[in-house]
C-alpha cells in the first residue's frame, strides 16, 4: 500500500516538508505535522480502526473531533500505556505507536465478533434476566467470563513515568471554544482591557473555520482574528487545552496537553491541570453533527458530513472517490460540492421533500446527483463501505460507495453550562436543546446558543465578549468586528427518523446501543432518559454520547409519541472529555502526596538509626535500631533504659498552643473539664477537655506562665482541631471574653528526660540553672533562655519516671538535642522512640488515643474525679444524660496476662470465663504492653461496670490469631502506684 | 541563608524568619494600635494584607485584630512592650522559615504552589497574602516585580521548598 | 470549587476554610443547666433546602470564624461576616 | 408476571424480543392504601416489597417524585459489606449481607451480586490493631474477616504502590471474602418488579408535597396528583429526609451532604476486589463493564447539589495515585454528586415516630446501599407492628437525646466530620 495514497497533492492546514513516522498495529507508517492520528490513516487508507465495544464490530473514523465514539486507540506502552484515546484528537507526533483495541487475536479477525451472532440472546438488560442459578454464588462464576470480554483497553502496569503538574490561574473572562464565536468574543473583551484566557481543545484556533479550505475568505478571517488577539499582551490563548469541568465560583478546570510534535519539552509536564477562577465566562463552545440511524450506520466508511470535509480541506486527506452524502438539513450540501470540485464522484440524498433551489442549482453545477425525500435504509460492507441501499420517491435501490457522509442535523454544545446543574432547554426552532439559564457571570455565545451561521455567530461572540468584560467592570465602545459571510442557509430542518432495515442500527455507536434496544427498553417500561440510558448503556461510554444522545431521545419521545421535551433531557456530567487521573493529582504524588512535617531534630533522628513511623503528616522516630534487631526487641530495650537510667524522646510533635489575655484563666476554666482559674503561676495541670456533647475531646498538660498567660499542649493528633474549636468558642460564644490563641507548635523544639537518671542529666546540660526538688518539684516550671533561645523546663511525666519536658527554640533544638545526649552519656541516657513511649504511658495507666476514641467519657476513662462537682464547662451538660452514666458502661481498667507464656494484645474481646464466646464480649483490650517491671504482658481495657471489679478473672479472646488468654482485673497503674518515682 | 536552587530564571533561598505576633482586643482595639503605633515610631498597616516597611521591620497585618512584626536579618528586635489590657505579643520567629524567591519565571512556577493571582492589586509589591501551600498554611510577601517570599511553618518547610525546587 | 469572600482577605478557594456547621442554632450560656437547651443545640438541625446560615474558618488565611449565606441548592452566598459581629449583634439584642 | 430465566431470553429472542413486559405496571394512585411509602429508592422499594412479602400487607403505594432507583441506590459506589464494630451495627449489616446472598433468586433479578472480596489497608501497627479489634468482633459474631500482613496484601493486589516513595507505606490489611458489589439499579428494578408482583402500586413522577392529618395522626399525603389517604406513611427518601421532615412536624438530627462519586474509562480486568485506602479517604471497585467506580470524602459542607467540587476531585485523585500508581494514565469518565443523609453519629434511623402514623427510615449516611435488603425488611417490619424490629432497635431518634448514640468513627456530633 502506498503511502498517503489518500492525501491531495496540494493543501491543507498540514507542513508536508515535515514528514512524522509512526506505526498503527505494528505498520509502519507516515504522515505530516498538523495531522491528527485520525487524518494520518485516513491518508493511509486505513479504515477499519477498531471493534466494538459488545459485539467486536468492525469500526472507522467517524468524526474530526472529541466526540469520537468509534475510532478509540491505545498510544504507548509498559508505564506510558495509554488506553481508549479517540484518534481524531491526537496531534500526530513522531515515534507514535499505536494500537487498536478490544480485539483478539487480531483487529481484522477478532474472535469474539462471533459476539454478533449471539446478539438476539445479548440483548439490552439480558443480564439481569439470567445467570441467577444453579447456586446462589452463580454469579461470580459467569461474572468471571463477562468481565473479560467487557473493556475495552489495558491499563499501564507500573509507575508513570511522566509528570503532570496542577496550577492555579485568573482571568477576568474566560473563553471557552475558540472558533468564530469565541475569536470574537476574546477579541471584544480584549479590547476593552480585560484579561483573557480563550480556551481551545485543538491545536490550532478556528473552531469550524478550519473545515473551510485553507485558501478561502475563511481562512483569511481567522489569520486576521489570530493575529490580532495575539496583538493583545493580556490574552493567553490555551490551545491543546480543554475546559473538562465548570464549577462553582466561576471555576473551569482545564487540561492542557503539550505539544507531542515539540522535540524540546523543557520539563513541562505531559498534561497540566489548571484551575481557572475567571470572574466571568464565555461558553462558545460550538455544536456537535447528529449521525443518522439505518441498519449498518456504524461500518467504518460512515462519517459525518462535517468531518469528512475537514479531513478534506484541513488535512488534504480524500477518504472517498464515490461518496454518498445522507443529510436533512442544507449544511451537509457543502460537504458534497467540497467533495465534488475535488473530484469525487457524489450523490446527495437528502431527506426533505424540496431541498433548497439554490443548493439545487449548485449541485447542477459540479454535477453531484441530487436524490429528493431520499434515506439510507441499509449499508453493505465489512470492514469498508461497499454500497447502500436507499428509499425514496422511486422505490429502493443501490448504490456503490467507497464513503458515506451523514448528517442527521446539529446539537449544542451544552456540557459544560449543565455542570452546575442549568437543565438545557429544547428550541423547537433548531430542534435542539440549549443552555436553559446563566447565573451572574456566565454567557454563551455562536453555536452553542444555536446560532449556527458563521456570520451570526461572529456577532453574537462580540455581544457575549463585550457583556462579560462589561460584568467585570470593564466596557467601552468597541468596533464591530470584520464580516465573514460562508453563505450558509437555515440548518437541520427536519427530524430524522430511525429507518431500519434488516441489520442493526446504531444509536450509540461505542456502547453498541440499537433501535432495537431502545425499544425493548421501552417495552419493559424503561422509558424514562436515565432509565433508557441505565438499562441500555446508552451515553455510558467514553464519548458521554455526545453524538447519541438526542437520537435516543428522539428514538423514546417516537415510541412514547411525546414530546422531546416531554420525554426530557440527558444531564451531563464532567469531565466533558475523559481526564487522566494523574493530571489530577499533578505532583501530589509519591512523597509529596501529603507534605511531610518533621521535627527540628529530624536529621539527628535520620542520621543516628532512627526507624521512622509517619503519625498524621509527622514523621517521627518510631524505635532506634541500636535499642534492637526489632520492634518488639528494642522498644522493651527502650523502656528499660527510662526505668533504670533515663530516656529522651523527641516531643516537638506536641499541639502548643499559647493563651493569652486578662480573660485567659476564665476560658480556660470553661474549655477544660477540670479547673484552671486557681492554677498558681509557674504550676502545670493536667487537663481534659470535652465535646459538646459530652465525650472526651482531648487531653494534655497546661501551664501557667503569667497571670495572664498559659501555654498549653495537645495531643499530635489533635493539635489543629482543638486550637480551631478554641478559636470557634472565642469568636462565635464568648466574644467578650479578652482571650487570644495561637498555635506555637512550630516555635518550639520538645524533648522529654525521662528516668531516674533525669534530674542529674539536666544538672549536667544547664550547670546555671537550679533543678533540684525544692526549685522544681512534679508539675512545676523552670523559664530561662539557652543559646540566646527562650527554655523552658516543665516537670511532667508521662512515662511515671522523673520527667522533664524541655522547650527550646526550634531552631536550637537539635543542638540542644545533642547537648543533653552528650551531657548524659555518663548517666546512660538514649534516645527512645514512640513504641516505647506507649509501652512506658500503659505500664503507668495513662490514657491515649486507643482509650480515648470519640466514645469515651470521663467516668469511663478513671477521670471523673477530675471534673468533680464542676459546671460551666464544655460537654458538662450533654455528659450527664442518662446512657452516658450508665452503671454498666465500660470503665478503664488494667488486666494482666496470667498464662505462662502467653500474651495480651490489643483487639482481643472479653469474656466470662464460663461463658460462651459470642457477640461483642464484655469488653476490649485497648493497649498492651510487656512489662519489663512485671516480666509479663499487662493492658489496659475497657470492660463492662459489674465484671469490672479488680481481681475478677476473664478470657481475652483474639480469633484472628486463634488465641484464648487467662487476664486478671488489676488496677490500671503498674507501676509506683504511690506516684513515689514523679517525686523526690 | 541557604541557597537551594538557583538557575538563569530561577533561585531560592531559605532563611530565619525573626517574627513577633501582636493582638489586640476587640473594645480597645485603637488604643491598642495608637500604642504600638507610637512605640515602634510608624503607622501600621490599616487592612489585611497591608504592609508597612519602617526601618528593618516590616508589619503586616494578618487579622483583624493581629499584626506580625517581621525583621530583616540583623535588625533588632523593636523594645516593644505591650500593655496587657489592651493585647499580648508573643514571638514566632523560632517556628518559622522564609522561603526568597525570585527571577523570571516566577510567577509561572509559584502557579503550581498557590492560588494567587500575582498580577492582581492585592498581590503587587509590598503586598501580604496568607493562603494555603499544599494544605500548609503560608504568608505569602510580593517583595519586588519578579521577587517573593513565603512565610512557612518550620516543620514543613523542607516539604514546602522541595515542591518549589520540583517545579 | 466555592469561592467564599473573606470579609478581610478577599475571594478565596473554600478549601482555605474549616467549615463549622449551622450557624443558625444557638449555643447556651456556658452555664446553661437546660439538657433540652444543649440537645437541640448540638443535635437538632433545620437543614433547609435553600438559605443557610453556616459556619466557616478562613483557617489557612486571617483565622477568623465567619457567618456565611448559602443557598444549599446551587451555593450562591448572599452574604459573609465576621462571626464575633453577628455574635455581638445577637447578644446585644 | 412471566420470570425470567436462560429460558425466557431463548425464547424472546426467537420472537425477536417482541413479547416481552413491562417491569411493573405504570400504576396511577388509588384514593387510599394501607401503607404508603415515600421514595421509590432502594430502601422504600424493598419496604413495600418486604410488606407484601413477608406481612401480607399489599395494598401499598410506593411514591416517587422522579423515576424510580433516580436517587441515591443509583448514584453510589455500590460496596457491600459486613465489617461493623459496634453491638446493633454489627448484627444489623450481617443480616443485610445474609439477604444480599439471596437477593437475585427471591427477586427473580439478577443483582449481580458480587462477592469478590474487600479489603481495607492499614499504614502502621496501631491501624492494624483497631482492625484486629474490628475483625474479631466480627468473627465472635460469625462474620468472616482476616488480616492480611503485608505479603499477603502483596500478593492479593500487587498493583498497590509497595515502592520506597510510598507516603504511606502499606502495613497490612482487613479482609472480608464476603463483601463485594452489586448492580446497584437492578437493585431498584428487581424490588420494584417484585414488589410490583405482589400488586403493589408504584407511582412515578408523584411529589409528595405535605401530610394530611386527622388531629395528630397523619393519615395521608398531598402529592402532585392529588390527595391520597393511608392508615401508615413510611418515609424513605435518605438524602431529602429533613425536606419531608419539616413538611411533617419532624425534628431531625440531619444534615443533607454531598458525596462524589467517580467512573473512569471501561479497562480489562484489573482490580479484582473492593479496595479502600486507610492512610486516607479513597476506595474502589470494577465495575463489570469495566470501569473503575471510586469514591472518597463528603465535600464537607450542607449541600443539596448533586453536584461536587473540583478540590475534592483533585484529593481524590491523589488518593487514587498514592494508593495504585499504575491508574495515573487511566482516566476518569465522569463524577457526579450523591446528596446524603449524615446524623450525628454515622448511624441510621429507622423507628416509629412521634407522630401517629408516621414511620422514619433515614440518616443512611454514605452506608445505605449495603443496607438496602435489611432497612427493608426491618422498615417493613416496623410500619407493620408499630414497633421496631429487634434488628433495628438501636437505630431510634431518641438516642441522641438518651446518649445512646453508634458511633463508629467515634467522630462526634459534626455530621459533616463522620
Amino acid at each position: 500500500m502506498s503511502s498517503n495514497r489518500k492525501r491531495l497533492p496540494v493543501g491543507g492546514r498540514i507542513r508536508r516538508e515535515v514528514p512524522v513516522n509512526f506505526t498503527f498495529d505494528g505498520r509502519k507508517l507516515i504522515g505530516y505535522r498538523g495531522d491528527t492520528l485520525a487524518s494520518a490513516l485516513l491518508a493511509n487508507g486505513v479504515t477499519l480502526v477498531g471493534r466494538s465495544f459488545k459485539y467486536h464490530r468492525p469500526r472507522g473514523i467517524f468524526s474530526a473531533g472529541p466526540e469520537e465514539p468509534n475510532a478509540l486507540v491505545t498510544l504507548g506502552s509498559a508505564g506510558r500505556r495509554e488506553p481508549n484515546l479517540p484518534a481524531a484528537t491526537l496531534e500526530l507526533a513522531d515515534g507514535m505507536v499505536v494500537e487498536s483495541q478490544n480485539r483478539w487475536p487480531s483487529l481484522a479477525f477478532d474472535v469474539q465478533s462471533v459476539n454478533g451472532l449471539l446478539a438476539p440472546l445479548l440483548s439490552a438488560g439480558f443480564y439481569y434476566k439470567t445467570f441467577m442459578g444453579p447456586t446462589r454464588r452463580a454469579w461470580m462464576f459467569y461474572e468471571h467470563f463477562i468481565r473479560k470480554a467487557a473493556g475495552l483497553g489495558r491499563a499501564g502496569t507500573g509507575p508513570d513515568p511522566d509528570r503532570y503538574e496542577v496550577r492555579h490561574a485568573f482571568a477576568d473572562v474566560a473563553i471557552v471554544g475558540g472558533g468564530p464565536a469565541g475569536l470574537s468574543a476574546a477579541r471584544a473583551a480584549a479590547a476593552v482591557g480585560a484579561r483573557v484566557a480563550l480556551i481551545e481543545q485543538d491545536f490550532l484556533l478556528g473552531g469550524q473555520l478550519l473545515a473551510e479550505p485553507s485558501d478561502s475568505a475563511a481562512a483569511g478571517w481567522l489569520r486576521q482574528a489570530e493575529a490580532e488577539l495575539e496583538g493583545f499582551e493580556t490574552v493567553a490563548l490555551m490551545k491543546r487545552t480543554t475546559a473538562f469541568g465548570s464549577y462553582d465560583g466561576n471555576v473551569l478546570g482545564l487540561v492542557k496537553q503539550r505539544d507531542p510534535t515539540d522535540p524540546k519539552p523543557n520539563g513541562e509536564a505531559r498534561q497540566t491541570v489548571t484551575m481557572l477562577r475567571a470572574r466571568s465566562i464565555v461558553f462558545a463552545t460550538g455544536a456537535i453533527e447528529r449521525p443518522i440511524v439505518f441498519s449498518n450506520n456504524d461500518r467504518p466508511g460512515v462519517m459525518l458530513a462535517s468531518a469528512a470535509r475537514t479531513y478534506l480541506n484541513r488535512f488534504a486527506v480524500l477518504p472517498g472517490k464515490k461518496i454518498i452524502v445522507a443529510t436533512t438539513n442544507d449544511g451537509a450540501w457543502r460537504t458534497a460540492f467540497d467533495y465534488a470540485a475535488a473530484g469525487a464522484e457524489v450523490t446527495v440524498a437528502d431527506l426533505r421533500a424540496v431541498p433548497p433551489a439554490a443548493l439545487a442549482a449548485e449541485a447542477a453545477r459540479l454535477g453531484v446527483v441530487v436524490r429528493a425525500a431520499t434515506r439510507i435504509v441499509d449499508l453493505h460492507g465489512g470492514h469498508a463501505v461497499r454500497q447502500v441501499t436507499l428509499n425514496g420517491p422511486e422505490g429502493q435501490s443501490s448504490a456503490a460507495c467507497d464513503l458515506v457522509c451523514v448528517s442527521g442535523g446539529w446539537s449544542p454544545t451544552v456540557h459544560l453550562t449543565s455542570h452546575l446543574g442549568s437543565k438545557p432547554t429544547y428550541r423547537d426552532d433548531i430542534d435542539g436543546f440549549v443552555p436553559g439559564s446563566f447565573p451572574a457571570g456566565r454567557f454563551g455565545a455562536g453555536a452553542m446558543m444555536g446560532t449556527y451561521a458563521t456570520a451570526d455567530a461572529i456577532d453574537d461572540g462580540h455581544r457575549a465578549g463585550s457583556e462579560a468584560a462589561a460584568s467585570c467592570g470593564k466596557s467601552a465602545p468597541v468596533p464591530a468586528p470584520s464580516k465573514l459571510d460562508l453563505d450558509e442557509t437555515a440548518t437541520s430542518s427536519l427530524r430524522e427518523i430511525p429507518s431500519v432495515g434488516r441489520g442493526k442500527a446504531f444509536v450509540d455507536f461505542q456502547m453498541d446501543v440499537t433501535t432495537g434496544d431502545i425499544e425493548l427498553a421501552h417495552r419493559e417500561g424503561y422509558e424514562s432518559v436515565e432509565h433508557l440510558k441505565r438499562y441500555t448503556t446508552l451515553g455510558m461510554g467514553t464519548d458521554q454520547g455526545k453524538t447519541s444522545n438526542f437520537a435516543a431521545l428522539a428514538a423514546m419521545a417516537a415510541l412514547r409519541k411525546a414530546t422531546i421535551p416531554e420525554t426530557g433531557a440527558t444531564t451531563f456530567r464532567p469531565p466533558y472529555t475523559p481526564v487522566a487521573i494523574g493530571a489530577l493529582a499533578g505532583r501530589a504524588i509519591g512523597h509529596h502526596f501529603k507534605p511531610i512535617r518533621r521535627t527540628p531534630m529530624h536529621d539527628w533522628h535520620m542520621a543516628n538509626g532512627a526507624k521512622m513511623l509517619e503519625v498524621g503528616l509527622w514523621m517521627r522516630p518510631y524505635f532506634y535500631r541500636q535499642s534492637g534487631r526489632n520492634v518488639n526487641e528494642a522498644y522493651v530495650a527502650e523502656m528499660r533504659t527510662v526505668r533504670q537510667a533515663a530516656g529522651l524522646m523527641d516531643i516537638s510533635t506536641l499541639g502548643k498552643i499559647d493563651v493569652q489575655g486578662p480573660d485567659a484563666a476564665i476560658f480556660l476554666d470553661r474549655v477544660y473539664a477540670n479547673g484552671f482559674a486557681k492554677l498558681a503561676i509557674g504550676r502545670a495541670r493536667y487537663g481534659v477537655m470535652l465535646r459538646d456533647d459530652g465525650i472526651v475531646f482531648d487531653d494534655g498538660t497546661t501551664t501557667r506562665l503569667a497571670e495572664n498567660r498559659f501555654f498549653m499542649t495537645t495531643s499530635t493528633a489533635k493539635a489543629a482541631d482543638v486550637l480551631s474549636r478554641l478559636e470557634f468558642l472565642l469568636d462565635t460564644a464568648w466574644p467578650d471574653l479578652r482571650v487570644a490563641v495561637t498555635s506555637v507548635s512550630d516555635e518550639w523544639a520538645a524533648m522529654s528526660v525521662a528516668g531516674p537518671n533525669s534530674r542529674a542529666i539536666l544538672n549536667a546540660a544547664f550547670p546555671a540553672l537550679d533543678v533540684s526538688e525544692e526549685a522544681l518539684s512534679h508539675m512545676g516550671l523552670l523559664e530561662s533562655e539557652w543559646e540566646g533561645r527562650a527554655l523552658r523546663i516543665l516537670r511532667l511525666s508521662y512515662s511515671g519516671e522523673r520527667a522533664y519536658e524541655v522547650y527550646v527554640g526550634a531552631t536550637a533544638g537539635e543542638q540542644l538535642w545533642s547537648r543533653l545526649l552528650e551531657a548524659g552519656r555518663p548517666f546512660d541516657l538514649k534516645p527512645y522512640g514512640v513504641e516505647a513511649l506507649g509501652a512506658l504511658r500503659v505500664e503507668k495507666g495513662h490514657v491515649a488515643g486507643p482509650e480515648i476514641d470519640g466514645r469515651t467519657t470521663l467516668d469511663d476513662l478513671g477521670l471523673g474525679r477530675m471534673a468533680g462537682k464542676r459546671s460551666g464547662f464544655v460537654g458538662d451538660v450533654l455528659r450527664r444524660r442518662p446512657a452516658l452514666r450508665a452503671p454498666n458502661r465500660q470503665r478503664l481498667v488494667g488486666l494482666e496476662c496470667i498464662e505462662e507464656g502467653k500474651r495480651l494484645r490489643g483487639g482481643a474481646i472479653l469474656f466470662l470465663p464460663d461463658e460462651k464466646p459470642h457477640g461483642h464480649g464484655r469488653g476490649r483490650v485497648t493497649s498492651v504492653t510487656f512489662s519489663p517491671e512485671r516480666g509479663h504482658y499487662v493492658g489496659l481495657a475497657l470492660l463492662a461496670g459489674d465484671v469490672a471489679a479488680e481481681g475478677s478473672e476473664l478470657v481475652a479472646i483474639y480469633p484472628m490469631k486463634a488465641e484464648t488468654v487467662r487476664a486478671r482485673v488489676v488496677s490500671p497503674v503498674f507501676i509506683d502506684p504511690q506516684g513515689e518515682r514523679l517525686h523526690g | 541563608m541557604a541557597s537551594l536552587t538557583s538557575s538563569r530564571d530561577f533561585s531560592l533561598c531559605v532563611a530565619d524568619c525573626p517574627l513577633i505576633q501582636i493582638e489586640g482586643w476587640d473594645a480597645t482595639l485603637r488604643q491598642f494600635e495608637k500604642s504600638v503605633s507610637a512605640s515602634l515610631n510608624t503607622k501600621l498597616p490599616a487592612s489585611v494584607g497591608e504592609t508597612v516597611r519602617h526601618k528593618g521591620l516590616l508589619t503586616i497585618r494578618v487579622a483583624p485584630r493581629r499584626l506580625w512584626l517581621a525583621l530583616d536579618e540583623g535588625t533588632e528586635a523593636p523594645a516593644l512592650v505591650v500593655d496587657p489590657d489592651l493585647g499580648c505579643s508573643v514571638p514566632l520567629g523560632e517556628g518559622r522559615v522564609r522561603l526568597k524567591m525570585a527571577g523570571p519565571g516566577i510567577a509561572r512556577l509559584l502557579s503550581g504552589c498557590i492560588a494567587v493571582d500575582w498580577h492582581a492589586p492585592t498581590a503587587a509589591p509590598g503586598r501580604a497574602v496568607q493562603t494555603s501551600f499544599h494544605h500548609v498554611p503560608v504568608l505569602f510577601l510580593r517583595t519586588g516585580e519578579t521577587a517573593c517570599e513565603l512565610i512557612v511553618p518550620r516543620s514543613f518547610a523542607r516539604s514546602l521548598s522541595d515542591w518549589i525546587a520540583g517545579g | 470549587m466555592l469561592r467564599i469572600e473573606c470579609p478581610c482577605c478577599g475571594p478565596r478557594d473554600h478549601d482555605e476554610f474549616r467549615y463549622g456547621g449551622d450557624a443558625s442554632v444557638t449555643r447556651p450560656a456556658h452555664d446553661d443547666p437546660d439538657p433540652e437547651a444543649w440537645y437541640r443545640y448540638v443535635y437538632i438541625r433545620t437543614n433547609p433546602a435553600g438559605q443557610h446560615r453556616e459556619f466557616w474558618q478562613h483557617v489557612t488565611g486571617c483565622r477568623q470564624w465567619m457567618v456565611v449565606e448559602r443557598d444549599t441548592r446551587n451555593h450562591a452566598i448572599a452574604s459573609v461576616d465576621f462571626a464575633r459581629k453577628s455574635t455581638v449583634r445577637k447578644q446585644r439584642a | 408476571m412471566a420470570r425470567y430465566s436462560a429460558f425466557s431470553i431463548l425464547r424472546n429472542a426467537l420472537s425477536g424480543q417482541k413479547n416481552w413486559q413491562r417491569a411493573w405496571r405504570a400504576a396511577e394512585p388509588k384514593p387510599s392504601y394501607d401503607v404508603i411509602v415515600i421514595g421509590g429508592g432502594g430502601h422504600g422499594l424493598a419496604t413495600a416489597f418486604y410488606l407484601a412479602e413477608n406481612h401480607g400487607i399489599r395494598n401499598v403505594a410506593v411514591l416517587e417524585k422522579g423515576y424510580v432507583g433516580g436517587g441515591n441506590v443509583g448514584r453510589n459506589t455500590t460496596v457491600i459489606r459486613s465489617n461493623y464494630l459496634l453491638d446493633g451495627n454489627t448484627q444489623f449489616y450481617e443480616f443485610s449481607m445474609k439477604l444480599w446472598e439471596g437477593m437475585s433468586r427471591a427477586l427473580n433479578f439478577n443483582v449481580m451480586f458480587s462477592q469478590r472480596g474487600q479489603l481495607v489497608t492499614a499504614h502502621s501497627a496501631d491501624q492494624l490493631d483497631g482492625f484486629s479489634h474490628r475483625a474479631n468482633v466480627m468473627r465472635l459474631n460469625g462474620i468472616d474477616a482476616d488480616i492480611l500482613d503485608r505479603e499477603d496484601v502483596r500478593r492479593l493486589v500487587p498493583y498497590l504502590d509497595f515502592s520506597d516513595t510510598a507516603r504511606f507505606p502499606i502495613h497490612g490489611a482487613i479482609f472480608q471474602g464476603r463483601a463485594g458489589t452489586a448492580r446497584h439499579d437492578a437493585v431498584a428494578w428487581g424490588y420494584a418488579r417484585a414488589a410490583d408482583g405482589h400488586a403493589v402500586d408504584i407511582i412515578q413522577n408523584c411529589e409528595v408535597t405535605g401530610f394530611l392529618r386527622d388531629r395528630d395522626s397523619i393519615v395521608g399525603v398531598e402529592t402532585t396528583k392529588g390527595r391520597i389517604g393511608a392508615g401508615k406513611v413510611g418515609l424513605a427518601v435518605a438524602g431529602h429526609t429533613s425536606v419531608l421532615g419539616v413538611k411533617a412536624g419532624l425534628e431531625l438530627p440531619i444534615e443533607s451532604h454531598v458525596l462524589q462519586a467517580f467512573v473512569t474509562e471501561p479497562l480489562k480486568p484489573l482490580v479484582d476486589h473492593v479496595v479502600a485506602y486507610g492512610a486516607d479517604h479513597f476506595y474502589v471497585s470494577q465495575s463489570d463493564k469495566g470501569g473503575l467506580v471510586f469514591g472518597g470524602n463528603l465535600d464537607g459542607y450542607n449541600s443539596y447539589a448533586q453536584r461536587g467540587n473540583l478540590g475534592v476531585v483533585r484529593e481524590v485523585a491523589e488518593a487514587a495515585i498514592a494508593l495504585m500508581p499504575c491508574i495515573s494514565r487511566v482516566r476518569l469518565l465522569r463524577h457526579w454528586g450523591g446528596v446524603m443523609d449524615m446524623t450525628p453519629d454515622a448511624s441510621p434511623i429507622i423507628c416509629p415516630t412521634p407522630i401517629d402514623g408516621l414511620y422514619l427510615n433515614g440518616g443512611w449516611c454514605y452506608g445505605g446501599f449495603k443496607a438496602t435488603p435489611a432497612s427493608g425488611w426491618c422498615f417493613a417490619h416496623t410500619i407493620a407492628t408499630g414497633k421496631p424490629h429487634p434488628l433495628v432497635a438501636a437505630y431510634g431518634l431518641d438516642r441522641f437525646r438518651t446518649g445512646h448514640t453508634l458511633d463508629e468513627a467515634g467522630a462526634g456530633p459534626s455530621a459533616w466530620l463522620q
